[in-house]
């Protein structure tokens, strides 16, 4: 069966929330009754055909088609099957993500993965502020899954994660991994300042050294570690092959939390 | 009073004409700044439901990140009576605190208090500030920063106060660090004094941290210094009247909050939102209306130029020309501030909001 | 407007009625069938019950201690939906305006919010002005503020604690005055972690019992007509009943009303140490007809306490579900606001409900024993129905019961409760009586000359969906509600005591709050113009 | 009865009756083969027989670098009991005791480990409080503080409860040189075997019991129908010139594994020929009443 697509067709103006087209709720459901469907635009409502054109079949398979970063909350909530969007999303990309796996080609804006609990979302380019984070009435962040970002991420990036893996190919704003309380994330790039602030457990893996250390991180100097192994290995069948190595700074920390989590910079 | 349409004064009924029309074309109002009274909040927030509108706060990073402190953690907040009277160890957090109010260390240690627990003598613990004119009934301590920022310094006196040892534990700052927290975890209740809109989020969970550390065996509690322009009265009046505080949209009927999406900067810059009522009208403030929509400005008269929006609507000063229920902070709730003087004449915010939405009434009857 | 509802059942107590018959209202007034004149418009109630508008006495529904939990916990309504019903109207929303909405669905026309923060009484007032459809009052909370207790401490003259008590009623607009863990909220202010009736204040040397006692003599010597409304030591604490019953014995026979009594009534027998007092409660109750209690039931589900007895809040955090909380520290008692959620799987949780619905069921007269949940702390106020078919419905309690955990039976004697409480007992205990406990004359019956506020509900065996939403709600002779939807918005009165002082009062206090506080006291006075319409205060008269 | 005779061997008309056991596997690696191996040794020592051991266990194998979750040597063990519990208190016990405490290794699960035996979920607590969680690809992970750095050991392994024990073979001889040489031969065929181990001394068993004692509280002695000093004393199962019997005992994952290992277990003795003079291959049994599962040898050589 053909993948169901959603190719829009022309940028909108105001933010759209495309939270309804997920697989969970697609199926069974004709291209003709997709397009009729309600969608929630910031202060109105259009339908799906009003900005979509649909065709296929498989809603276990979603495609989007030329998005805009105005394309809010696409994959929102999704618990099974594949979604691929080829173009930028929007905010709240894949939060509150179930299962499934969610593929994007270019770049998210804020919340992408945020508070989503399982699955994968790989997104190729760049996520704005709180990737993985919080959103509005969480307690927690991501509580799990794994979120891929290819490009660059913004600031407080995986905010009170609190399980799960986040790897950032590129770069990463201020705070990134504020007030972890648990999860594994791998820098391959530079980190703003105060990165792992207030971190209670978890590990923050760098590729590079941040050029900023938190004070309230007590070194533990270099030491080999077999769960480096692992972890290569893991990103590995996940398609990220990147060089661990097998021996790492370890720095304790955030002691201004519960001071269990851990900085490790790779040598 | 005066009322003024792309720069020319008009009819008080045309400009509330013209504000109703605008905002009826708008597919999404944006009502902020909001610096009024509670009575201009109720009516903000009455205008908002009405039209579909998200109403902010001029100080809506502030509310936003202390609202979601709140709802993620709790908090223990101290009244400023509680302050003034009962604390032995005042820790001021940056420099906020005494920017907002010159007086505040006068305030906080008079001559005399009420009975409090413990022996400790009073003692400021000024943490990323220079306090001026500390009171004789005092004692005074600094943490010279250094190089370190307010946040690296919050997680390091956080840090000496749990007993954890950390990497800079032994320089000469960390030995200062250590000092004040040696005199926090002796204090009967410590009191933090710090501004939401300067700490950043992640420290305002690290200061509540703290607070919960101490206050296993003591007392211990946060002070934050009032949001500017009546931010807190608005904020509460935001929660009672709706549930949620302000960044609260209504485009869709119910209330729905959220602290980024609908902060009006960003829906200001972003485009999304498409007209503004910026009311700036406790006596002028230095946070300026974002720019780039159409907008309704209520301001208090000489506050602004004629041209310096779309519409400009000169209203009262509260608690000046009108009595006015405002957040107090010496009470660390609302109260009451009766106007001066009767005679200005001048329409209050409320009235000028409430006339938009009888307007906008009208037309949806007609 | 002669208004006549014609054929219903009409349950009203107070005039020994329970037949079918009809209720007329003329211009916002109960009248007698008029003779020779037409009425205006006639609701044909048949098959349906019509009763008084409802009457809470206690419910925290607004000022800043309810705006507080607000912030805590926004999202309670949808938690809350999982385990009960949402607040309507909006399940995203517990605002005032709601809270208006869903207490006239049900019936209920007169609201008193019970802890009113006297620094804070302007919040509570504009609060209260924002809840439509139903008529509100405030009871003011002094005992553990620092100026009664430095006049308990100096000795001061009956007539000055008095003075002080009127002039806080007037000041903040109270319909009567709440003592809150008298004496323990201050002691918290110095470290104290627990607190009893003989404990004495940490340097004031004032005890909990004098400072309960001179609150209860200075409302009852002003004439006040509301008795002081008690939220007594140990909350919540297992034996604690022993506490109940000597601040019962304490009251000497002047009137006063104990507070959600239900997380008084705990004995500490049984293997877990926990188990229900209600029978010795309800025996002391019999022997003491100068006391009337609310109940504070509470049903399974999520909630948030909230309370000014920091002491107990405090320790409380430790239960706290989702696992955050928040304690002001304030003038006088503060609040504490503590997320919960009752769990029918756990023993204590299970026990606590049945020892309410015990007192209720055991209860010798609904003139004493009143209806609350104490809302939100023992159940949200929307879920009162479920109540009500608990009282009414003995296999309804049956099948909860053999829910819940083993020993609860053991623990409780609700197992042996037989009683189904009537149409008339609810009557009572919802309407009647906290009508007559707060000096409100002209409500709770269908007298004439009493309000307009009638509430009609169709008969239905089930009386949790009976209750649920009424068929027709009047308020001050006006259709608001039918059929659970709005007709009408209208907005009420707010109930006041205003005995009145000498004004030397005013001095001493503004002199105290000048110099422990720097502030003039008119900064938090209530006034009259507060919510801009006219007559927003109606004054219940105090006994001369 | 109808034996049959390959290469001169006679296999007897018989089976061997095995018991359903609770069994489990874990790998073990290490920064060398060598310590991976010693780990294992270690664990895997005292673990004969469920009668006084707790526990039957043995390596199972060797595991290259490609094979193991953290790319290291490793080694696979197998562990049985009778029951769930003791598994686990078993597992708990030698795990802790003997891979913990050895330098540089680390413990994962040997079969899926989704509700299966606590391991690390245990072990953790070692850490006083030290010890992370990691989760990868659905896998949990303890890693705990140790003096050589970090123990890393997986939160759970699966067991199952179709593992078989006492699956055997009795080898009869002429000579005792000749039986040890032939179930040398034997074991070292199964070896490489998956799902089985043969946890004897060697793999190897002289002490073949039967159910039962003169003595009170005594559950089983020996099998005197097969001690070839009593022939003619007993009714005895062994011809006059048998000097010597040995038995192999194998317990596996699976009945299937278990009959593989028994016909590669004849197969390398009859291989041998007449060469060791032996006289035939029987197995142990109690007559069928005792055991569900019968591995007729028969059968297991088709």
């Amino acid at each position: 069966m053909s993948a169901l697509t959603f190719e829009l067709k022309q940028a909108p103006e105001e933010p759209l929330d495309l939270s309804a087209l997920i697989p969970d709720r697609l199926a069974g459901m004709k291209a003709k009754d997709i397009a009729g469907l309600a969608l929630p635009t910031l202060a109105g409502t259009a339908s799906v055909g009003d900005y979509f054109k649909v065709t296929g079949k498989d809603a276990a398979s979603l495609r989007f088609l030329g998005t805009t970063d105005r394309c809010d909350r696409i994959g929102a909530g999704s618990s099974e099957g594949e979604i691929l969007v080829d173009g930028d999303a929007g905010a709240y990309l894949g939060a509150k993500f179930k299962g499934g796996t969610l593929e994007v080609t270019g770049n998210a804006a804020a919340y992408a993965g945020a508070a989503m609990s399982n699955g994968t979302i790989d997104i190729k380019g760049n996520v704005g502020e709180r990737a993985g984070g919080l959103t509005v009435g969480e307690v927690h962040g991501m509580r799990g899954g794994r979120l891929f970002i290819g490009g660059n991420a913004g600031p407080y990036l995986a905010e009170r994660m609190r399980r799960g893996l986040i790897t950032v190919g590129g770069d990463a704003g201020e705070y990134a991994g504020a007030r972890v309380v648990a999860g594994t994330i791998l820098f391959q790039g530079k980190v703003g300042r105060n990165a792992g602030y207030g971190l209670k457990r978890g590990s923050l893996i760098f590729k590079k050294k941040p050029k900023q250390i938190l004070p309230t991180y007590a070194d533990c100097g270099v030491i080999e570690f077999t769960y480096l192994n692992l972890l290569e290995r893991a990103l590995k069948a996940d398609g990220i092959k990147v060089r661990l190595g097998r021996e790492a700074q370890r720095l304790m920390g955030d002691m201004a939390a519960l001071g269990k989590g851990e900085m490790l910079i790779l040598r | 009073m005066a009322v003024y349409l792309d720069g020319t004064e008009v009819e008080e009924a045309d400009g509330l004409e013209r504000a109703a029309e605008l905002l009826a074309e708008a597919k999404l109002p944006v009502i902020a700044g909001l610096m009024t009274d509670i009575a201009g909040a109720q009516s903000a927030l009455a205008l908002a439901q009405k039209i579909g509108g998200v109403v902010d706060h001029a100080a809506g990073e502030g509310i936003a990140r202390a609202s979601r402190l709140m709802r993620e953690g709790g908090m223990n907040p101290v009244s400023f009576g509680e302050l003034r009277n009962r604390s032995d160890r005042v820790v001021v957090l940056g420099e906020a605190p005494l920017q907002a109010d010159p007086d505040l260390l006068t305030k906080i240690f008079p001559e005399k208090t009420l009975p409090r627990p413990g022996d400790n003598p009073r003692e400021l613990i000024a943490i990323g500030c220079k306090p001026k004119g500390v009171p004789s009934s005092a004692k005074s301590s600094k943490v010279d920063l250094g190089n370190q920022s307010l946040a690296t310094g919050i997680s390091m006196l956080a840090a000496a106060v749990a007993g954890r040892s950390f990497g800079d534990g032994e320089s000469a700052l960390g030995k200062s660090i250590a000092t004040a927290a040696k005199k926090l975890k002796d204090s009967a209740f410590a009191v933090f004094v710090y501004s939401p809109l300067e700490l950043d989020e992640p420290s305002l969970h690290v200061v509540l941290d703290m607070i919960r550390e101490l206050c296993k065996d003591t007392r211990a509690g946060g002070y934050t210094v009032a949001a500017p322009g009546n931010g807190d009265g608005v904020n509460l009046c935001s929660v009672w009247t709706c549930g949620l505080p302000v960044r609260t949209s209504f485009a869709h009927g119910k209330p729905e909050h959220d602290a980024w999406r609908y902060s009006a900067e960003r829906l200001v810059k972003s485009g999304e939102g498409d007209a503004l009522v910026w009311v700036d009208a406790l006596g002028g403030s230095d946070v300026k209306p974002p720019k780039g929509v159409p907008t309704i400005l209520i301001t208090n008269p000489g506050q602004a130029a004629p041209r310096a929006a779309k519409i400009v609507i000169e209203v009262g000063v509260p608690g000046e020309d009108h009595d006015a229920a405002l957040y107090l902070p010496e009470i660390s709730g609302i109260g009451m501030i009766a106007g001066k003087g009767k005679a200005s004449g001048l329409p209050q915010v409320s009235d000028i909001l409430d006339a938009i939405g009888a307007k906008l009434n009208a037309k949806e009857a007609a | 407007m002669l208004i006549r509802l014609k054929g219903g059942r009409v349950v009203d107590p107070v005039n020994n009625r329970d037949a079918v018959g009809d209720v007329f209202i003329d211009n916002g007034r109960i009248v007698e069938a008029p003779e020779g004149r037409q009425p205006d418009q006639t609701y044909d109630v048949s098959g349906k019950v019509v009763m008084a508008g409802a009457v809470d006495v206690h419910s925290h529904i607004g000022g800043s201690n309810v705006t507080l939990a607000r912030q805590l916990m926004p999202e309670l309504p949808y938690l809350a939906a999982s385990g009960g019903v949402a607040i309507p109207p909006n399940p995203s929303s517990w605002g005032a305006y709601a809270t208006g909405l869903r207490y006239a669905q049900m019936g209920y026309t007169t609201v008193i919010e019970p802890a009113v923060q006297p620094t804070h009484a302007i919040q509570t007032h504009l609060e209260l002005a924002q809840i439509p459809m139903i008529d509100t009052g405030g009871l003011i909370i002094l005992g553990n503020d620092d100026f009664a207790l430095r006049q308990l401490h100096r000795k001061a003259s009956k007539n000055e604690i008095e003075d002080y008590v009127a002039w806080t009623l007037q000041h903040a607009r109270g319909i009567g005055l709440k003592v809150i863990n008298a004496g323990g909220a201050e002691a918290f202010k110095f470290n104290a972690r627990t607190f009893d009736l003989d404990d004495e204040v940490p340097e004031y040397g004032t005890t909990s019992r004098q400072i309960v006692q001179a609150m209860q003599h200075a409302v009852q010597d002003l004439g006040v007509p509301h008795p002081a409304h008690v939220h007594c030591n140990n909350l919540g604490i297992a034996g604690n009943i022993d506490t109940a019953i000597a601040t019962i014995e304490a009251s000497d026979g002047v009137p006063i009303h104990f507070a959600h009594i239900q997380f008084y009534s705990y004995g500490k027998e049984g293997e877990k140490g926990f188990s229900s007092a209600a029978p010795r409660l309800v025996e002391a109750l019999k022997a003491h007809p100068n006391v009337t209690v609310d109940v504070g039931q509470p049903l399974f589900g999520q909630t948030v306490t909230i309370s000014g007895d920091v002491l107990r809040q405090f320790d409380g955090r430790k239960a706290a579900s989702p696992g955050k909380w928040a304690l002001y520290q304030g003038e006088g008692n503060g609040t504490g606001v503590v997320p919960y959620k009752y769990k029918a799987k756990s023993f204590i949780n299970a026990v606590q409900w049945a020892i309410g619905l015990e007192i209720f069921l055991l209860a010798d007269s609904y003139w004493q024993v009143l209806f609350s949940t104490d809302h939100p702390n023992g159940a949200l106020f929307t879920r009162y129905p479920e109540i009500f078919q608990l009282l009414m419905d003995k296999d309804e309690r049956a099948r909860w019961l053999d829910k819940l955990p083993e020993g609860v039976k053991e623990a409780t004697n609700l197992a042996e409760i037989e009683r189904e409480i009537t149409l008339s007992d609810l009557a009572v205990m919802t309407r009647a009586a906290p009508a007559k406990l707060l000096g409100l004359t002209d409500r709770g019956h269908l007298s004439p000359g009493a309000v307009g506020d009638v509430a009609v509900y169709t008969d239905k065996p089930n009386k949790a969906e009976m209750f649920d939403r009424a068929s027709y709600v009047f308020k001050d002779g006006k259709l608001i509600m039918r059929d659970g939807d709005v007709v009408e918005v209208t907005w009420g009165k707010v109930f006041q005591a205003d005995p009145g002082f000498d004004s030397k009062i005013e001095r001493r206090v503004k002199d105290f709050y000048g110099e422990s506080y720097g502030i003039d006291p008119k900064v938090f006075g209530v006034p009259e113009d507060i919510a801009n319409t006219e007559d927003r205060f109606q004054m219940v008269p105090c006994r001369t | 009865m109808s034996d049959i005779k390959l290469k001169g061997v006679t296999i007897v008309d018989t089976f061997a009756e095995a018991f359903p056991m609770v069994g489990t596997r874990v790998i073990i690696t290490a920064p060398t083969a060598k310590w991976a191996d010693i780990a294992a040794r270690t664990m895997t020592g005292f673990a004969t027989s469920v009668i006084a051991c707790g526990a039957e266990g043995g390596i199972e194998r060797t595991l290259s670098r490609s094979e193991t979750y953290d790319g290291r040597p490793g080694v696979s063990v197998l562990l049985f009991t009778m029951s769930q519990s003791k598994l686990q208190t078993q597992l708990r016990d030698r795990v802790g005791q003997c891979v913990l405490t050895c330098p540089g290794t680390a413990c994962f699960a040997g079969l899926p480990p989704k509700k299966g035996l606590k391991l690390g979920h245990s072990l953790r607590f070692f850490g006083d409080g030290w010890q992370m969680s990691k989760v990868l690809n659905g896998r949990r992970f303890w890693r705990v503080p140790v003096m050589d750095g970090e123990f890393v050991c997986e939160d759970r392994t699966g067991y199952t409860r179709d593992a078989v024990g006492g699956g055997n073979l009795l080898v009869v001889a002429k000579s005792h040189a000749g039986a040890l040489a032939a179930c040398e031969r034997a074991v070292k065929a199964m070896a490489p075997m998956p799902d089985i181990i043969t946890p004897f001394p060697g793999g190897i068993v002289r002490s073949g019991s039967k159910v039962g004692s003169k003595y009170k509280g005594q559950m089983a002695s020996t099998n005197d129908a097969y001690c070839p000093t009593l022939k003619g004393a007993v009714k005895s199962e062994l011809p006059m010139n048998a000097e010597a019997v040995l038995e192999i005992v194998i317990d596996g994952l699976t009945p299937e594994a278990i009959a593989k290992a028994m016909g590669a277990g004849i197969k390398a003795i009859v291989d041998g020929g007449t060469r060791d003079g032996v006289l035939r291959i029987a197995a142990g049994n109690y007559g069928g009443n005792l055991g569900p599962h019968h591995f007729h040898l028969k059968e297991v050589i088709a």
